[in-house]
């Protein structure tokens, strides 16, 4: 096994890393830009430098910086987490120049499931169905001849693209040159790599993702498919496994795909196929994602696996040390990423300082946070600070302790996406399993209003509402320096303190 | 209304209401209220309080502070503040030209995320504060609009 | 299931079971003493309602109170928890008589296990092995001759006792009337009971113990064992499950034993049958536990189940939902009681205020805390403030885990049984999983008086230990306002600061 | 030993050393040394301040404040104070008896355990400062103790 490594990431997973480090006692190097000095990270490593300056392309994406801290530090290997060079083919060959085993997929494989046309290519060969689409798109003129060949409305992806980031919908052929621009805008600053391809867009399919684990020696196995369909912006918000969706049969045949994906690529270490899934049970191979997924841990609870311990087994040049047959699920997992983000402002980012955190806890509930009370979310960053997950003995069981744990989550100082969570739980159609990618937009604009209108039913009620508000008023002055409370009570709307006020006679 | 350790005595509606009011104010508010046990989380806000009780949010806003985003002035015209620190990308529409009701102005860039801040309304834009890859702090002023007449 | 529920106890259970209530649709009605308005058990509650003051005799020990509180609540159901009034058959007659489902045994069935003398006899009719000892000793004199009997060393124990409550060893017959006095008076002060009996004292055996479920219409089955030899003064700190030391066989004769004892008493819902295992692998019965343990949740990492739902469906009249060969043990599991008590002073209690609270996380990590950052743990009840509980895949993968997550904890404000968890996970007895009951008195003393002695191997180790001294020297002034930092340096002494001094040159 | 921007200079045997401590205090001090990274949690209380790195625990302590539980005083006494709140529930000697080193003199509960507290050193136990029954605070005296003159 390694003896020293280097987490060439930030935040959550470079914490989740280091925590399976330590389980191994491989000791950790942790890197942090200058706005990250006091992150959680830098503390549950047993090293740590500075790779340079807040923004990523001075530091999470400086390859000199990466490859020299760990010289220094005379690490023998780098896990490059999620995002940033997670899926950077280059990287991982310059890491391998230097001795430093990448904890991932090869170069080679990396350079062919990073590309996502000559993904699409070999799943089509392996007789995968695949979403119709082009290679990538070499100049606006290319791109609109393409586009119009597959039609709208149709998707903008980056070809080293991942977690939403760098990709666009556009629905007319007017929105094309726009949704180009802005995807190879993202695409550059988030990869590194402005390239994009596109896309026929499915209406409101689901997306389905396989967890794969293959150790470059032949055995390729499946951990079971990720339900991914609560997405914003094709950002997830909420996973879970198994998929209510999935017949034995169809998680049959979409398995066996997804390891003849990987197959046929020749793959090694972790890896997450993905899939479009349609109300009729036709899938698409959509790529592979050539990492460690954000959404992995619900996996981990349902296998009872440690998915980034299996990763550096392999790594290491290890051989799978579980078979298909082995892989025993039991119960239910979902994962809820609360983002620094106001759901009732678009998912606005809204960076600041934690005054307050109480994760949930008790029975099933696992906490994977990559910050504590008293720390900073800076604004530089993916708005992703912890990940609630939770595990139950079946759906319905997972549901009920989701729904108790969103309730005990306290974050204050800052928006999450917590209050959306809550609202989702109580959605007849989420709690059927009745989803798609679509849900959000159809969905949510709705709620949010719903909720910013004061319509009590009972006085009480109105009044326990009306006695916190005016306990945080009052306590407001003496505890929060930063916002100057309101100076004149008789300037606030909207029912609540003018009820108190009028019901004072 | 008033208040004896730590309870606090409403009348509402003409009936007496005694809250049990806990000791933290961070973590929450623990209210106790005929026999019924609350857990208020309440932020603070320059333009608002909300108070969540059990999943449900509850808002009381401020009238007189201008609203982040999107504020409309008396006069019809509105003024669109920065909805947080980030960066100017580009700005997609000239100052003088008209804008459609949530028309994206300016690309913003916050968190690796771009977002478009749109026109709340149709009419003008008569005057824009940032120029490309400007860093601004929330509730800088990005531009602001001048509404239709027929709009008003 | 029922539809409103009085938990009739405080801290970390009261919260454990509000959590299973909420995941169960079932509305909660915390209790609460003075000294309690701020739990968070009030907070996870749906209803609260105050039963008196402070001392327990006046609020979780007042019968009358909890009754009231219950019928003004409108509640069907009660459950105890543990300790207070968990094992009192009075007050489930009390329950059943005002209509209100004790959630537990029956009044008989607490009477029959509450009487340990009265198990044993039980015990030994079935053909399980027990402990020498007397039944309840009436008087001074009647001690004095069953001591004779038994011979020294010896065990006092409460009659209604559990939780080393009312216990006290007694080397020699000088010592008999002092622990007898002891023992009542503590009996008296947790139980509302002052009998106790004598029990012969087995010299470091392991203790290990079977949790049983039974419906009372017939099923009885068992979930595995826990190992519980890590106590001092007869209280538990760490336990595991499964234990290291039994193997099939021995595990199938004992749980056989367990299962036997459970049915000859007809007994219903939770219970746990505690044996001591001499290291010839010669196990005695000692006394069966008519209530959930604090330490359930290892069982519950292991095979999966929640316990406290199991209760409450046989308390509601249903069947157990499980049957023997059903239950399904995966991996290994680890608590820690994390107790406000400083070790380094003879595991005194320490209460006061939490300033900053940060469970650990991320994989196989379950957090079971009764407290919150900002919260004060008063000096009335218990000192336990928090279960850490950690699973891993097989033994090995559970002690790393778990020394990562002790690692990763921080309490601060308050001294708590941590540094001494982290102490034992670095022995490597322990970590082979040799360990008796007389474990902390051999070791803890030793290590607690070498971890004060200032002994660094390099200097730069010691320099960053100066430092986060010196940081902490200047903070405190204004951040902590009850203890005066010292105001004249030259007066500290030891090694720290004396060799940054000396080193200034 | 300078200070500078978070950063902390000292010489340790000569040698230059820069620690980077990181900006919060509660939850422990982020300590960044030679690539290092330490997080210690410190804690401070009257008598002493104590630094727990990776598990392990150094104390630092001072002279001039009387020890809890069993202060020596320069005489060979032993004044011995309440370790927490608590009460007393049996004093066990009476004043003037002697007592042993290590020989329980008050019965002390406290979070529903009994402790015994204990004398110090072998001596006369010359005052007792509180009765049964009573609930004492953290350090309040609980009695005294007259060392044997051999014994000093």
């Amino acid at each position: 096994m390694f003896r020293k490594l280097v987490i060439a990431n930030r935040g959550e997973i470079a914490v989740r890393i280091a925590r399976t480090c330590r389980d191994l006692g491989i000791s950790t190097v942790a890197v942090y830009s200058d706005a990250d000095r006091d992150g959680l990270h830098v503390r549950f490593a047993d090293e740590a430098r500075r790779i340079g300056p807040a923004p990523s392309t001075e530091s999470y994406l400086n390859m000199n910086a990466l490859l020299e801290a760990a010289r220094d530090a005379g690490a023998d290997a780098l896990h490059p987490g999620y995002g940033f060079l997670a899926e950077n083919a280059e990287f991982a060959r310059r890491c391998q120049e230097q001795g430093l085993v990448f904890v991932g997929p090869t170069p080679d494989g990396l350079a062919l499931m990073g590309d996502k046309a000559a993904a699409r290519r070999i799943a089509r060969d392996t007789g995968v169905p695949i979403v119709p689409g082009s290679e990538a798109v070499s100049s606006d003129q290319h791109a609109i001849r393409e586009a119009r060949r597959i039609g709208f409305p149709l998707l903008v992806k980056a070809v080293s693209g991942g977690g939403g980031k760098g990709m666009r919908t556009v629905s007319s052929p007017s929105e094309l040159l726009g949704a180009l621009r802005q995807a190879r805008s993202e695409a550059s600053s988030s990869f590194g790599d402005s390239a994009v391809y596109l896309e026929r867009y499915l209406h409101s399919p689901r997306h389905i993702e396989f967890q794969i684990m293959a150790d470059g020696e032949g055995s390729v196995i499946h951990l079971l498919e990720r339900e991914c369909s609560i997405q914003r912006r094709h950002q997830k918000l909420i996973e879970e496994c198994p998929s209510p969706r999935l017949d034995p049969d169809l998680r049959y045949r979409m398995a066996e795909a997804a390891v003849a994906v990987a197959r046929a690529a020749s793959y090694r270490n972790a890896g997450t196929v993905e899939f479009l899934l349609d109300n009729e049970g036709n899938f698409y191979f959509l790529e592979m994602n050539a990492r460690l997924q954000v959404e992995h841990p619900v996996t981990e609870m349902v296998v009872g696996l440690d998915l980034v311990k299996l990763q550096l087994r392999i790594a290491a040049g290890g051989r799978l040390p579980v078979s298909q047959e082995e892989i025993r699920p039991r119960g239910w997992a979902m994962e809820f990423r609360i983002a620094a983000e106001d759901p009732f402002r678009d998912f606005l980012p809204c960076p600041g300082r934690i005054d307050f955190l109480r994760p949930a806890g008790g029975p099933g509930v696992r906490d994977d946070s990559g910050v504590f009370a008293g720390g900073e979310v800076t604004p530089h960053y993916d708005p992703l600070i912890a990940k609630l997950i939770v595990w139950g003995e079946d759906r319905a069981d997972c549901l009920a302790r989701a729904e108790r744990a969103l309730r005990e989550y306290r974050v204050e100082g800052i928006s999450t996406t917590l209050p959306f969570f809550r609202r989702v739980l109580r959605d007849p159609q989420f709690r059927a399993g009745e989803m798609d990618v679509g849900y959000i937009d159809r969905n949510w604009r709705g709620w949010a209003a719903e909720s910013e209108t004061i319509s009590l039913e009972k006085e009480r009620d109105r009044a326990a509402i009306i006695a916190a508000a005016v306990s945080a008023y009052r306590a407001g002055s003496s505890r929060r320096r930063r916002i100057a409370p309101p100076a004149d009570r008789s300037a606030w709307v909207r029912a609540g303190l003018e009820e108190q006020h009028g019901s004072r006679r | 209304m008033g208040e004896k350790d730590g309870s606090l005595r409403v009348h509402l509606a003409g009936e007496p209401l005694a809250f049990d009011l806990g000791g933290h104010r961070t973590g929450g508010v623990s209210i106790i209220l005929g026999g019924r046990s609350f857990e208020a989380q309440v932020s603070l806000e320059e333009r608002r309080i909300t108070v969540e009780v059990d999943g449900r949010r509850y808002l009381f806003e401020r009238s007189d502070v201008p609203e982040v985003g999107a504020a409309r002035r008396p006069q019809g015209d509105a003024e669109v503040l920065a909805p947080m620190p980030g960066k100017v990308i580009k700005l997609l529409v000239l100052p003088g030209e008209e804008v459609r009701a949530n028309q994206g102005v300016v690309l913003f860039e916050a968190m690796k995320m771009q977002n478009e801040i749109r026109s709340p309304l149709a009419g003008r834009l008569v005057a824009i504060a940032v120029r490309e890859g400007q860093a601004v702090e929330s509730r800088d002023r990005l531009f602001t609009v001048k509404g239709e007449p027929g709009e008003k």
